[in-house]
């Protein structure tokens, strides 16, 4: 691809990165429903995962592996931000199992999801 | 290990022995609280001489003890006092709740006080400062009257005094640094003009809230009535005077540097005087011993207030009289109330009458010290009060000698009010099983009575410490020239002009018991004070019709619109006042998790607007 | 260039998927389309040179999230609450 | 030299994947295996830290690859003294709830210990690791395992406090992710001494930026004002000794973070303004709300986030005197308020509510535990002559050469509200008539045994400040020392 | 208003979050253009083929250069599932009674049972070529875990051992840990390669790495499939 895209895909990926982690944001500050929060943060991260893994494209890249099929000439994109990617997705995964175990414990308790009537503990 | 640090540890490890003793059995509690009190206390008169220096080290800090003529004045105070209110405490607190804890409190509050005034460095001024004021804080709510609103109040004022010292001395010592006191009084020309004015303000609130001036005084009259009485002696005789103490510090040292000083010692005499002549018209109102006496002590700080602001040779003189006299006659008449209330079970003028039979030694001890605290001569409260009337003609502020004139002229009242609301008046059948209090609480309170009538007859008996220490504090006392300046005495300690007035009032008091021996009395007839059926009445059980309710009520009705405006009420306000602007803060945290996540995007947006302003 | 366009039509489709998740009621739907972002995601990792990533949101984001997402709407309701007239039904089930 | 930095981390995670194996045979184990190993640690830390000060920092490469190619662990005066602390005090966590619920399950002891060694392991490593994401991913273990123990009790307002603190732990791993990320493009690095050795290369932008995320992720950790709504109902929804283990060890190792990144990372001059105002923002808000709490754990977390507001102030004052003063108030608070936790956790321990009214004269029947809430009380207040008033001296004599008057004023009138609830809570309890019928519980004698430890701590420092006074010049200078931190581990290599 | 607030904030961020990666620019790292710094991956990618003999550097990263991190990672899969047991702990476990999505017909029942042993040697394969191809640890452990999904989803009264599931996992972690203390043993750091690393796009190759991912394999595998056991076991009431 020659550069001219570039520019636009600089602007579309991380445009759309950033558009995504906030349309996840919104729904984790404004919906009511506590799955609902689960499910906007889940959203942001996987706005965030893909902004890191941008960030490591090099253009004209290929894939870190040095198949068979690898002579010494060609870049390769940067591994590093793969790998980060890679241990957040599963934080992340985890995280969000413990999120929708409390979910079901609010659940169990206060048969609401409802989070403006999950308020006992205040000011 | 040298005196003073092992007198101090030995206060301290008492303290805890005591109240461990304690818990194993009160007697031992007792002896060990005798012997915690006195032992050092001997050692402090015979150990400890004036000028030897001791340094301790913390975290880089040094920190200085050692005894000067000024403190070893009050610390005679401080000991005696401790001394002669140990032995009346034992048999006071004998079967209350708490012993452990009120014995381990008075001896910290000894150490501390022994420790503010050995101090010679800021550092451990504050320590024992705080130690003395959560140490009374304790004692204050030992017996657990509504101690959130009186305990509360003496803690709020005592740690903004507190706090006040702390501020003033870390800016002194990143000024000068230096933490010693000698240090800086010395160079305090060095500090920069806004922390001249600074410092000595936040220093004298700090010591004026110890010693109950106003409009800092609002805690004194709860905190002295609600202590026990075994320790109230203690805090008002010895425990207010490290306000004077520090007072006397920072007037001859820091103000006299000032160009501002005249101005601000004006402004303190002035308040001084008005704090002696509210308190002793709020004193006259009062119907519990108590609340008396204690308004009557912030009436008398004032007048220290008024000699140690106007600070010539003469009224400073007149201020360390009173300082002594004044740990004299206060710490016995809070025994005698002590007493009462121990043997009869209430301090309410209304309720006791005519203990004048049923306890004859408290009363002489009473009467001799109320007169003490009214200035009639020949007892020591008249030394004082005469030369400080001196002092102010000879400083031609005649407005404030009316003004004390007047409060003293009005504590002749609250004076009688008190004699005759416990002593006098026919006695009640209820009261017929009242007993003299035991010998161990009637021997201090009639040492300190005697005292009185010593000093006041042979003032020259503490001419020799005073003197020191007023030397030390700068005044120049060769020869007795202080002392000369008053028409009281003729040259140094020469007191030949009091003692025709000794004589003449001995004779009043011989032909006013000869009196009562012959004449007695006989003739006089009892009837219930109770009995008003000659007006026709029926009286219901419940209403008190003591002639002693409302004993002063035209008096009262007189001053009423200077007793409905009392400065209580507007710190009650402002405490609630900012108890509601707390209340309404802390709803911020609505227990809504969202809101939480809002308030931090809100705090990222606003951080990344400002970036440019945060960092450049 | 074919790269380049998918690469877009992607975007789209995820910006798209994301707002239908946040904006849809109900909860399984939702759920949904976060499975769809994520497979989405897969493919924009694959396209970006990172394989590994690929294959760990392709298993982790589209089959196990979604997975428990589920179980856990079956556990609890389906339907989103926008406003709390479950109230006096929540009283009731008291 | 005994040891080395790793093991803090690796011997727990061996004993956590062990605990599980263990337990089938043999069901104590899963009480005792987490004390034994944080004893072991606590030996460890002790060595190296007097090793540590001896010659120098340790700098651990870890799996053979020199910084800054690979992850690596500094155990320098700073960091040491801190793991020390937190150590110490993970152990008497641990002492104190090895019986703190009777009757409790195999289960739920084996998830309770498993978990508290785990967020003591999070912490530790928080303040040892060399790596930013290295730090995150230690924040991570950490959080979880606080959620997890926030939500231990089956009551329904522990669900809802952990749930709370669940969302503002993942928006912080999110901002950190994206903080990390853009210093990565920028320097192409990820170890803490290189990105410090580069951080001049970097677009002052995109730098101030990142700083402002790194600032939000960690100060939700580290409970500044207005992203520390979870904490107070997290505290209060605790066990007793989790909230303890919250207030003397996990917000240490948010603060630590947040000053590595402050003091040697970044070289941003305003941050030390920003780190004033929003820990006295902290600080009063904190202060002002404690005041009107009608529970008392929730007053004790609201203190405890004021105490962290004046440390990140005294931090704030950028000199080597006020990191001194705020490393002094760490470590006092690390002791202090653990101590008002235990005791006031037995105070309240039979009272559904755990409201404040419910210590009404208890001094009577519990004397011990009263008489030491009390001097941890007075202790934190900073009266003298306990810890808490040295610190507090320390701390005004710091902003007071800085010639900083309004803040020493502002933060002396807080103090008197401090003062007023704390004093209102010990009337309550020794001269308050006993109104409710509850029972008290007797502390079990290993409370009774890390109270007691706790106290006398709190005399030896206030009696003798020197004892301490040593080590924390030491931490402060470490921390001062931006140069050497970066040398050291530059040049480090396989021991 | 608040949704109106929220936008409002979300813009301001949005808008300076963009900006700043718009700044970053895409497929061209800034520090590549900056000389000045040298960026730690090409060192990494260089040391794969020379020192690790691994083909592919995202597994050498994960597992070697960076595997303290992984370690961590792994911790932090089995604290969430320790979380899960303790946050849905009840008293009295109703085993077997599971809150079934969808009754499964035979078709779907016996067809999982055929397609499991294919998972399961897929996410073999995934996790032992991790060294190799793309894939490793996580995406292997995955592939499994979604197999035994599929069993339980299939099969009503289908259950894991719990002891199985906790044992395998802790001798996974035990390796992992194990494997890195021995590195440390011999003279060397935590984690450190000790064994001989063989050819290039060799199966026996890379060390102590394919040892590594095949534990965290195991591990994942484990957790996962915990993970799921616990939420599915969770029978909540329904509504209404």
């Amino acid at each position: 691809m020659d550069s001219a895209y570039f520019q636009y895909l600089n602007y579309a990926i991380y445009g759309t990165a950033v558009l995504v982690m906030l349309t996840g944001l919104y729904a984790a500050l404004v919906k009511k429903s506590l799955l609902k929060i689960v499910i906007g943060l889940s959203i942001v991260d996987s706005g965030l995962n893909l902004l890191i893994v941008t960030l490591g494209y090099l253009k004209g890249g290929t894939a870190p592996i040095f198949s068979s099929g690898y002579n010494g000439t060609q870049t390769m994109v940067d591994p590093i931000p793969q790998a980060l990617v890679l241990t957040a997705i599963v934080i992340g995964f985890g995280v969000t199992a413990v999120a929708l175990s409390l979910v079901i414990r609010l659940w169990r308790h206060h048969h609401t999801l409802y989070i403006d009537e999950i308020k006992n503990l205040k000011w | 290990m040298d005196m003073l640090t092992l007198i101090l540890l030995l206060f301290l490890g008492g303290a805890i022995v005591t109240w461990l003793g304690n818990k194993l059995s009160p007697v031992v509690g007792d002896l060990l609280f005798l012997a915690t009190i006195i032992i050092p206390a001997g050692m402090f008169f015979t150990g400890v001489t004036v000028g030897e220096v001791t340094h301790l080290h913390a975290l880089g800090l040094t920190l200085t003890w050692g005894l000067t003529p000024l403190s070893y004045l009050f610390s005679m105070i401080v000991v005696g006092l401790g001394i002669l209110l140990a032995i009346y405490a034992v048999p006071f607190m004998k079967g209350k709740q708490k012993t452990g804890a009120f014995y381990f409190n008075f001896t910290l509050s000894v150490m501390s006080m022994l420790g503010i005034l050995v101090s010679k460095d800021w550092v451990s001024f504050f320590i024992f400062w705080e130690i003395m004021t959560w140490s009374s804080y304790l004692m204050v709510v030992l017996n657990g009257k509504d101690v959130q609103r009186v305990g509360i109040k003496y803690f709020v004022f005592s740690a903004i005094g507190a706090y006040a010292m702390l501020m003033a001395m870390v800016i002194m010592n990143s000024q000068l640094g230096s933490f010693l006191l000698a240090d800086t009084f010395n160079n305090f020309q060095h500090l920069t003009t806004g922390n001249q004015i600074l410092i000595p303000i936040l220093l004298l609130v700090a010591f004026g809230v110890k010693s109950a001036m106003m409009p800092l005084h609002v805690w004194a009259p709860d905190a002295y009535s609600n202590a026990p009485m075994a320790y109230t002696g203690l805090f008002s005789g010895a425990l207010s005077k490290m306000g004077i103490y520090g007072m006397v510090l920072v007037m001859v040292t820091m103000i006299n540097q000032l160009p501002e000083g005249t101005l601000i010692r004006d402004i303190i005499a002035w308040i001084g005087g008005f704090t002696a002549a509210a308190a002793t018209l709020w004193a006259i109102t009062q119907d519990d011993g108590k609340k008396l006496l204690a308004w009557s002590s912030v009436g008398q700080m004032g007048y220290i207030i008024v000699g140690v602001a106007i600070g010539t040779p003469l009224a400073m003189l007149a201020a360390m009289f009173l300082v002594v006299v004044h740990a004299m006659f206060k710490g016995s008449l809070f025994m005698v109330v002590g007493a009462i209330e121990k043997q009869t079970g209430t301090t309410n003028f209304t309720e006791i009458n005519g203990l004048i039979r049923k306890m004859p030694w408290t009363f002489i001890s009473a009467l001799i010290s109320v007169i003490a605290l009214a200035g009639i001569p020949p007892l020591a409260g008249f030394v004082s009060k005469w030369m400080l009337y001196e002092a102010l003609i000879q400083n031609n502020n005649y407005i404030l000698v009316i003004l004390l004139f007047f409060a003293s002229t009005a504590g002749f009242l609250y004076c009688y009010k008190f004699l005759h609301g416990y002593f006098l008046g026919q006695e009640e059948p209820e009261w017929a099983h009242v007993k003299e209090a035991p010998v161990a609480m009637v021997i201090p309170m009639v040492l300190l009575a005697l005292g009185n009538f010593v000093l006041g007859t042979f003032p020259q008996l503490i001419f020799k410490p005073i003197d020191a220490a007023m030397q030390f504090a700068g005044y120049d006392a060769t020869g007795g020239r202080l002392w000369g300046e008053s028409v009281l005495f003729t040259e140094w300690g020469d007191v030949v002009t009091l003692q025709p007035i000794l004589y003449a009032v001995l004779a009043v008091f011989v032909f006013f018991a000869l009196f009562l021996w012959f004449k007695g009395t006989k003739g006089t007839r009892y009837v219930s004070t109770k009995d008003i059926s000659t007006s026709g009445e029926l009286p219901k059980e419940w209403e008190n019709l003591t002639f002693k309710v409302n004993f002063m009520q035209p008096f009262e009705r007189a001053i009423e619109p200077f007793l409905k405006r009392q400065i209580d009420k507007y710190y009650t306000a402002f405490g609630n006042g900012m108890e509601a602007l707390f209340e309404f803060t802390r709803r911020i945290h609505t227990g809504n998790g969202q809101t939480y996540a809002i308030y931090a995007i809100l705090f990222l947006a606003l951080l990344l607007l400002f970036r440019v302003n945060l960092f450049g | 260039m074919i790269a380049l366009i998918l690469i877009l039509v992607l975007l789209v489709l995820m910006i798209a998927a994301s707002v239908y998740a946040v904006r849809q009621k109900d909860l399984l739907y939702a759920v949904i389309a976060t499975g769809i972002i994520s497979l989405i995601l897969s493919i924009l990792f694959y396209l970006l040179q990172a394989p590994d990533v690929a294959l760990t949101e392709a298993a982790i984001g589209v089959a196990l999230t979604t997975i428990i997402f589920v179980i856990t709407i079956r556990n609890t309701e389906r339907m989103e609450v926008e406003n709390d007239k479950k109230n006096n039904t929540k009283s009731a089930a008291k | 030299m005994v040891g080395t930095p790793v093991l803090f981390i690796a011997i727990p995670l061996l004993a956590a994947f062990l605990i599980p194996l263990i337990g089938m045979v043999w069901k104590e184990s899963v009480r005792i295996i987490p004390g034994l190993v944080l004893a072991y640690l606590l030996v460890l830390a002790i060595n190296l830290l007097s090793y540590v000060t001896v010659n120098g920092p340790i700098v651990e490469v870890i799996a053979g690859w020199a910084p800054p190619i690979g992850i690596n662990l500094v155990f320098n005066a700073f960091s040491g003294f801190l793991v020390t602390i937190m150590v110490f005090m993970g152990l008497l966590v641990w002492l104190y709830s090895y019986r703190f619920k009777s009757n409790v399950e195999y289960e739920a002891a084996r998830k309770y210990f498993l978990l508290l060694m785990m967020l003591i392991t999070g912490s530790v490593g928080i303040v040892l690791t060399g790596d930013i994401f290295n730090m995150f991913v230690f924040i991570e273990i950490t959080s979880i395992s606080g959620y997890a123990l926030t939500a231990f009790y089956t009551g329904r307002d522990s669900a809802e406090a952990s749930f709370k603190y669940l969302m503002m732990g993942s928006i912080a791993s999110v901002m950190l992710l994206l903080a990390i990320m853009i210093i990565y493009s920028q320097l192409g690095t990820l170890n803490m001494a290189d990105v410090a050795s580069k951080m001049h290369l970097m677009d002052p932008k995109l730098k101030a930026v990142s700083f402002i995320l790194f600032v939000i992720a960690l100060g939700i950790e580290a409970e500044v004002f207005p992203l520390n709504g979870w904490a107070p109902d997290a505290y209060a929804e605790a066990p007793g000794p989790v909230g303890a283990a919250f207030s003397g060890i996990v917000v240490k190792a948010g603060v630590y973070a947040l000053i590595r990144y402050t003091y040697t990372i970044f070289d941003l001059s305003g941050a030390f303004n920003l780190l004033i105002i929003i820990g006295l923002i902290t600080l009063v808000v904190a202060e002002v709300a404690a005041i009107r709490q009608e529970k008392l754990k929730r007053m004790l977390a609201y203190s405890s986030i004021g105490q962290m507001g004046l440390v990140l102030v005294s931090f704030g004052i950028g000199t080597k005197e006020g990191v001194f003063a705020a490393l002094f108030i760490m470590l006092n608070h690390a002791i202090i308020k653990p101590l008002l936790f235990f005791s006031g956790s037995y105070l309240v321990y039979h009272s559904k509510k755990k409201m404040i009214s419910d210590v009404d004269g208890i001094g009577k029947l519990a004397p011990l535990t009263s008489i030491l809430f009390t001097l941890g009380a007075f202790a934190i207040v900073g009266l003298p002559p306990f810890a808490g008033f040295w610190s507090k001296l320390s701390f005004l004599m710091a902003a007071a050469d800085s010639n900083m008057l309004l803040v020493i004023g502002l933060i002396l009138s807080v103090s008197v509200v401090e003062l007023v609830y704390y004093m209102r809570v010990v009337n309550r309890i020794f001269f308050f008539k006993r109104t409710t019928s509850l029972l008290t519980r007797r502390p079990t004698f290993n409370a009774y045994v890390v109270m007691i430890i706790l106290g006398l701590m709190i005399l030896v420092i206030g009696f003798y400040p020197d004892s301490v006074s040593m080590y924390l010049h030491n931490a402060a200078n470490s921390l001062f020392d931006k140069s050497q931190y970066i040398h050291s581990v530059l040049t480090a290599t396989i021991q | 208003m608040k949704k109106i607030l929220v936008l409002l904030l979300l813009a301001v961020v949005g808008f300076y979050l963009a900006g700043t990666f718009f700044d970053i620019g895409f497929g061209n790292s800034h520090f590549v253009k900056n000389d000045a710094i040298k960026p730690v991956k090409d060192i990494y990618l260089q040391q794969t083929v020379q020192e690790l003999k691994v083909s592919n550097a995202v597994t050498s990263i994960v597992v070697n250069f960076r595997g303290f991190d992984t370690l961590g990672e792994v911790t932090v899969l089995f604290l969430s599932v320790t979380a899960l047991g303790s946050i849905l702990y009840k008293k009295r476990h109703h085993v077997g009674e599971r809150s079934v999505l969808f009754s499964a017909s035979s078709i779907v029942t016996s067809g999982s049972k055929l397609l499991f042993p294919a998972i399961v040697l897929l996410g073999a394969y995934v996790f032992i070529h991790g060294h190799l191809s793309p894939g490793g640890g996580f995406q292997g452990g995955v592939i499994i875990a979604t197999g035994f999904l599929l069993m339980l989803l299939a099969y009503e009264n289908y259950s894991v051992s719990h002891n199985g599931l906790s044992i395998v996992e802790s001798l996974a972690g035990i390796t992992f840990v194990g494997v890195g203390l021995l590195g440390f043993m011999n003279g060397g750091t935590f984690l450190q390669n000790f064994l001989p690393t063989g050819e290039l796009n060799n199966l026996f190759s890379g060390g102590i790495i394919p040892i590594i991912y095949i534990a965290v394999g195991f591990k994942v595998a484990a957790e996962l499939t915990g993970v799921i056991y616990t939420v599915l076991n969770e029978k909540g009431e329904q509504n209404g």
